[in-house]
């Protein structure tokens, strides 16, 4: 935490600082040679504490919801086993909520099988680093007014480096399987990342440009604010901004290889893609690397799009910032997992094509829009909603007319009949 | 510091190795990966913190991606044949080739004069003075390097155009 | 505009979350242990062989040993052997019943053949559907005393249909009766009308 | 593995014939790949297998590999009873047990020339509309299964297939192997209440239709992924014995319930819908569209539908023999043209027993429409054909 983070929390409300006075608290006990060392590791072992939990409640939220979706009731009986250590005899299935544990369980007691011909290096490297690349991304994300584990000039550059390096463990575990399914999602893992490493990047561009910062606080803090006191200054409340999220929304979709941009797991087509070949806790640990890529992402949109930690009306100021962050995740992750339910896979070229004939070039167009906003931005009053207008005119065209042509030729259709 | 330098050497200088004597290529390109990784920590190390995470970015996210996807999609029969001797010719070719690479960064290195002072506090260069000294004084190289990748984006698109079968669902 | 059939789905899929918590039209789901969803009248999962008696099973087995069902079963998984004596059956008439009577429900896909064909409504289709067993083989097996259920638990899965099959049976019975009863009144008529023929001095008995 | 393998490798489907000209990106393309999918494999709908040959993700070569499922069917027939095949039928096209029924049962009463009471043949509409609502709900949703979603249109198909098969559950007392139909008639007379929930459910299905053709007709998604896909062509379609919807699909007006208006089907009042290019989108908005026109006999039929005995009261069911001879009896299922031939040496066993499944013939064009198409369309292609193994394998 930089002295400045310390400087501002001393005027903040007791809740605002509390996990900083804990840590605290806990390193002054030590001796002071260690208290540097301690110091990171308990805000590492705070990040794998507070992520794994909420890979394992989002897990069971994803098939809980996904159920609800589908008219199921989702996973809703494993509880509290009636032979519990508890001093009473109390037994529920408390929802279903201690699924994750059971499933962990089960995983780690299942047979890890290595295929004869595998690489095995390869094989067992893949799991290990895929969660280690995935979980290296939460290192820069502000997930409250102070709490920025690691704090960077170049976070989003650092953000994307680590990113990007996960399609490379998916690479491994395709190719090392050797398996037909494998290689196949392996290829398709490669061509998606080639595809969206772009658009995705391009697509969180137009906020540096407006915030002037590569830095995810400072772009955290420059959406606070509110405009007639209802409206918060986030970006995504932008023309430029709305474009923005949703294209970032896309291309996060597909970085993170989720519905409707599974497709080196596409179970229908590839069994499991690259997962083919696993099974137990790599498969787990593959899991558990999606999940975390989601949330690291779902963190960074909040972060650049949706205010980041901040509150979105005034009066709601007083809950703490970590607070509306975690709330805010759980929203974007109920908005995955809501999409995962309704959409259909699109096949790989689709998947390219919609890459680079629409999405990036609607990035550059909205990056244009993006300086032109950040050039207006002393426009006020009647110019203002001009401003408004030129900004929304900007994306929507181009969206309207790339998206006719990227579905040319298709529409529902209409048919005749024969009566005899 | 010292000990941190010292790995990152062996990391950096081992993987390269390693890379040029295995036969398998995909192995190969990974630990080119790997050196690359070390690469960027080496600039973290050095206190270049921009530069390493572009290193990140653009190698072990993207290079690395287009280098595996060639060794995939150009490989014929099976990665572990060893390359047998072709021809002197060949051989030559190559020796003048890596020699001259040799020479010119040996000649580099050893025409930098490197001071060996302590250094005072280095001074924290942020992002947005590289951003400036990039658009201010080196505009010029900038563009010219944009207009070479745009040059060869533009190539490989005609290239990858060439090819114009008409899918099945282009036909009515 | 690309993108509205997206969002029309959304809509579609949001509708159905909200619908899954009030509309049980939508969330059709039944809890299974705790809740079961009723079985039909016509619902049918094994064999079972209908006796007149619970408290003795084998004695009182409508069956007669006729093995229709054991060649008509479409998997062939009755196999029956015939007894050598006879006893009277739910009519009073004397019948062969079965020695040995089983069927593999291993093998037995519950088509219902077997009730539909046995003409002395013997054999009909139980309503169990929660059968385990340990052993494949011998477990799975299912002999005579097994299968022999008592025509008052036939009433409680199958009213209509157990109904109906007693009306026809004591109709049947009823017609053996007075079949008997004709028949003894016959040979009674035609043993006074000897008597009559015979002497007078013999006293007229009762045949 | 040769290096020279893609040029002998056959021409995509659809690709410009004539000599091929080698461009810069020729050097480029690597070995094909041989993939076996299946008999194991989550998209083939049962223990099906695809020998594809891959070129990239473009299937170069595609061989359906079938078998896995056998049963002896046919000749396990053969040396049963009548009767005794009943419920073997069931389990030929396990998800449409009512209309395969039917379709035996049609081809022993022709064979026996066995009169059908009125009221049954209203009732065996009835059941076969209502299995040809079950199996276009559970290919739609296994359809879109295939196309990667994750199983919600599935299980809104199946919540209302559920519906339906409790219907048949009441009626025939078990869920998919109803053996129901009999010669000369029908099993179990339904009961008032069975009937009116029957037509309650009837009248309220187009609201899931709609609700359905409103989550997933108009997305984008499911246009790009099958509008252009698997196209078969009609002349290719008749010439392959194709039936059902997807010879309609391709826009050839041939459906049985009207050429051979079997049962009371010329008393009905429907429309056949006809595709016009032939593609996934079009085969799977015929059995949208069926299903509102199935939507439309049922209710006629739940108007109609007659009082009396539900059985020929000749029809003999104990040591039932045919007289010698031969017959076929076929009906539109909802796959296509399923037909039983019989051979009668009047003795209780047929002499010949041979089902024409709808599902194995519509099969056999499977790698013309996959041709030129990549891994994730083979998939979604045979999806859209309707296949049920135990109808392919017998």
């Amino acid at each position: 935490m930089s002295a400045y983070a310390m400087a501002v929390a001393g005027s903040e409300p007791f809740l605002e600082r509390a996990p900083l006075l804990l840590r605290d608290a806990f390193v002054q006990l030590l001796p002071a040679p260690t208290q540097w060392l301690v110091h990171h590791l308990i805000t590492i072992v705070a990040i794998l504490a507070v992520f794994g939990l909420f890979f394992a409640f989002t897990t069971i939220a994803e098939r809980k919801l996904l159920g609800r979706l589908q008219n199921r009731r989702g996973p809703n009986r494993t509880g509290v086993p009636q032979f519990s250590i508890l001093p009473w005899r109390f037994k529920h299935t408390l929802f279903g909520l201690s699924q994750p544990f059971a499933d962990a369980v089960k995983a780690l007691t299942k047979e890890d099988i290595v295929p004869a011909a595998a690489d095995k290096l390869l094989h067992f490297l893949a799991p290990v680093l895929v969660v280690a690349f995935s979980l290296l991304t939460f290192a820069v994300l502000p997930f409250g007014r102070n709490l920025i584990p690691v704090e960077l000039d170049s976070a989003l550059l650092y953000f994307f480096a680590a990113g990007s390096a996960t399609e490379l463990t998916i690479f491994m575990a395709g190719w090392a399987s050797r398996n037909k399914y494998s290689l196949l999602a392996a290829m398709r893992a490669l061509a998606q990342v080639i595809s969206y490493e772009l658009p995705l990047m391009l697509s969180v561009v137009p906020v540096v440009l407006v915030a002037g910062s590569l830095s995810t606080r400072e772009i955290a803090l420059a959406q606070g604010g509110w405009t007639f006191g209802i409206i918060p200054h986030w970006n995504v409340f932008t023309p430029w901004g709305f474009a923005g999220f949703l294209l970032f929304l896309v291309a996060a979709l597909a970085e993170s290889n989720r519905s409707p941009f599974d497709l080196p797991e596409a179970e229908s087509e590839l069994v499991a893609g690259h997962l083919t070949e696993y099974s137990g806790f790599k498969y787990a640990l593959f899991f558990m690397a999606e999940y975390f890529g989601l949330t690291a992402l779902s963190g960074l949109g909040i972060t650049i799009f949706l205010g980041g930690w901040q509150a979105p009306v005034p009066f709601l100021g007083f809950v703490p910032s970590y607070a509306w962050f975690m709330l805010k995740l759980v929203g974007m992750i109920g908005f995955f997992i809501w999409v995962r339910g309704t959409l259909l896979r699109l096949r790989i070229d689709q998947l390219t094509r919609l890459a680079w004939q629409f999405i990036v070039p609607l990035a550059l167009i909205n990056l244009l829009n993006a300086a032109f906003w950040s050039l207006t931005r002393d426009w006020t009053g009647a110019l203002q909603l001009v401003r408004w207008v030129i900004s929304a005119a900007i994306v929507v065209g181009p969206f309207v007319l790339l998206g006719r042509k990227l579905n040319a030729g298709r529409a529902p259709r209409t048919y005749r009949y024969a009566t005899s | 510091m010292t000990l941190a330098l010292i790995l990152l050497s062996v990391l950096i200088l081992g993987s390269a190795i390693v890379a040029l004597s295995l036969r398998n290529l995909i192995h190969s390109a990974l630990l080119l990966v790997a050196c690359w990784a070390g690469i960027a920590a080496f600039y973290l190390w050095a206190g270049a913190e921009f530069v390493a995470f572009a290193q990140g970015l653009v190698y072990v996210g993207a290079i690395s991606m287009v280098v595996l996807f060639a060794v995939l999609l150009t490989r014929q029969g099976t990665a572990s044949e060893p390359l047998g001797f072709a021809s002197w010719q060949r051989f030559i070719l190559a020796l003048v080739a890596g020699g001259g690479v040799a020479g010119i960064l040996v000649g580099a290195v050893l025409g930098t004069p490197l001071t060996v002072t302590t250094p005072g506090p280095v001074p924290v260069l942020t992002v947005k003075q590289i951003g400036a000294q990039l658009m201010g004084p080196h505009v010029v190289a900038l563009l010219v390097v944009g207009i070479l990748l745009t040059v060869s984006l533009l190539g490989a698109v005609v290239l990858a155009a060439e090819e114009n079968v008409k899918s099945p669902e282009d036909e009515v | 505009m690309l993108g509205s059939g997206i969002l029309k789905g959304l809509a579609v899929t949001a509708k159905n979350f909200a619908g899954s918590f009030y509309d049980p039209e939508r969330m059709a789901t039944v809890q299974y242990p705790e809740e079961r969803a009723p079985l039909g009248e016509h619902y049918r999962s094994f064999p079972l062989l209908v006796c007149e008696n619970a408290a003795d099973p084998l004695g009182t087995l409508r069956c007669v040993a006729c093995t229709i069902c054991e060649k008509e079963c479409p998997p062939q998984c009755i196999y029956i052997e015939k007894s050598k004596d006879k006893k009277p059956d739910a009519t009073g008439k004397p019948q062969l019943y079965p020695v040995i009577f089983t069927i593999d429900t291993a093998v037995c896909m519950g088509c219902g053949i077997c009730a539909e064909l046995c003409p002395f409504d013997s054999i009909k289709m139980d309503k169990v559907f929660e059968v385990t067993a340990t052993n494949r083989f011998t477990g799975l097996l299912l002999e005579r005393d097994q299968l022999a259920k008592s025509n008052a638990y036939y009433h409680s899965i199958r009213p209509a249909e157990a109904a109906e099959v007693d009306a026809r049976l004591a109709a049947e019975r009823l017609a053996a009766e007075e079949k008997a009863k004709a028949a003894a009144l016959a040979k009674a008529a035609a043993a006074a009308a000897k008597a009559a023929a015979a002497p007078p001095t013999t006293p007229p008995s009762a045949a | 593995m040769s290096p020279a393998a893609p040029t002998q490798a056959p021409a995509p489907f659809g690709a410009p014939s004539g000599p091929t000209v080698r461009t810069v990106t020729d050097a480029f393309h690597g070995d094909l790949l041989e993939v076996s999918m299946g008999p194991q494999h989550p998209s083939t709908h049962g223990v099906f297998r695809m020998d594809v040959t891959l070129d990239g993700e473009v299937i170069v070569k595609l061989k359906p590999v079938f078998g896995y499922l056998h049963r002896n069917h046919e000749k396990i027939a053969e040396n049963t009873s009548y009767l005794a095949s009943m419920p073997y039928t069931d389990r030929l096209d396990y998800l449409c047990s009512m209309s395969t029924n039917w379709a035996y049962a049609l081809a022993v009463e022709k064979l026996a020339g066995q009169a059908v009471p009125d009221r049954a043949q209203y009732l065996r509409i009835i059941l076969a509309e209502l299995t040809r609502i079950v199996n276009h709900a559970c290919l739609v949703g296994f359809l879109f299964n295939d196309l990667g979603t994750s199983f919600t249109p599935l299980l809104y198909a199946f919540r209302e297939r559920e519906k339906i098969i409790d219907l048949f559950e009441a009626l025939s007392g078990s869920r998919m192997m109803c053996n129901y139909q009999r010669f000369g008639g029908c099993r179990i007379d339904p009961s008032p209440e069975w009937l009116a929930a029957a037509s309650r459910l009837v009248d309220n299905f187009p609201r899931f239709l709609d609700e359905y053709e409103r989550m997933l007709t108009g997305n984008e998604i499911l246009l790009a992924r099958t509008q252009g896909v698997g196209r078969l062509k009609a002349a290719n379609a008749i010439n392959a014995g194709i039936t059902g919807p997807v010879l309609r699909a391709a826009g050839v007006n041939y459906d049985l319930r009207k050429v051979d208006a079997y049962g009371f089907y010329s008393r009905f009042d429907f429309r056949v819908p006809l595709g016009e290019h032939g593609d996934t989108y079009d085969r799977y908005m015929m059995r949208i569209l069926e299903m509102r026109e199935s939507v439309k006999i049922l209710q006629q039929a739940f108007r109609d539908l007659p009082t009396g005995p539900i059985m020929d009261p000749k029809a003999k069911i104990r040591g039932f023999r045919p007289k010698a001879g031969e017959a076929y009896g076929r009906l539109e299922s909802p796959k296509g043209e399923l037909g039983f031939y019989l051979l009668s040496d009047g003795t209780p066993n047929p002499y010949r027993y041979r089902v024409r499944p709808p599902s194995l013939i519509n099969l056999t064009l499977l790698e013309e429409m996959c041709l030129g198409h990549t891994v994730a369309d083979a998939v979604v292609i045979l999806g859209s054909i309707d296949i049920v193994l135990g109808e392919v394998d017998r």
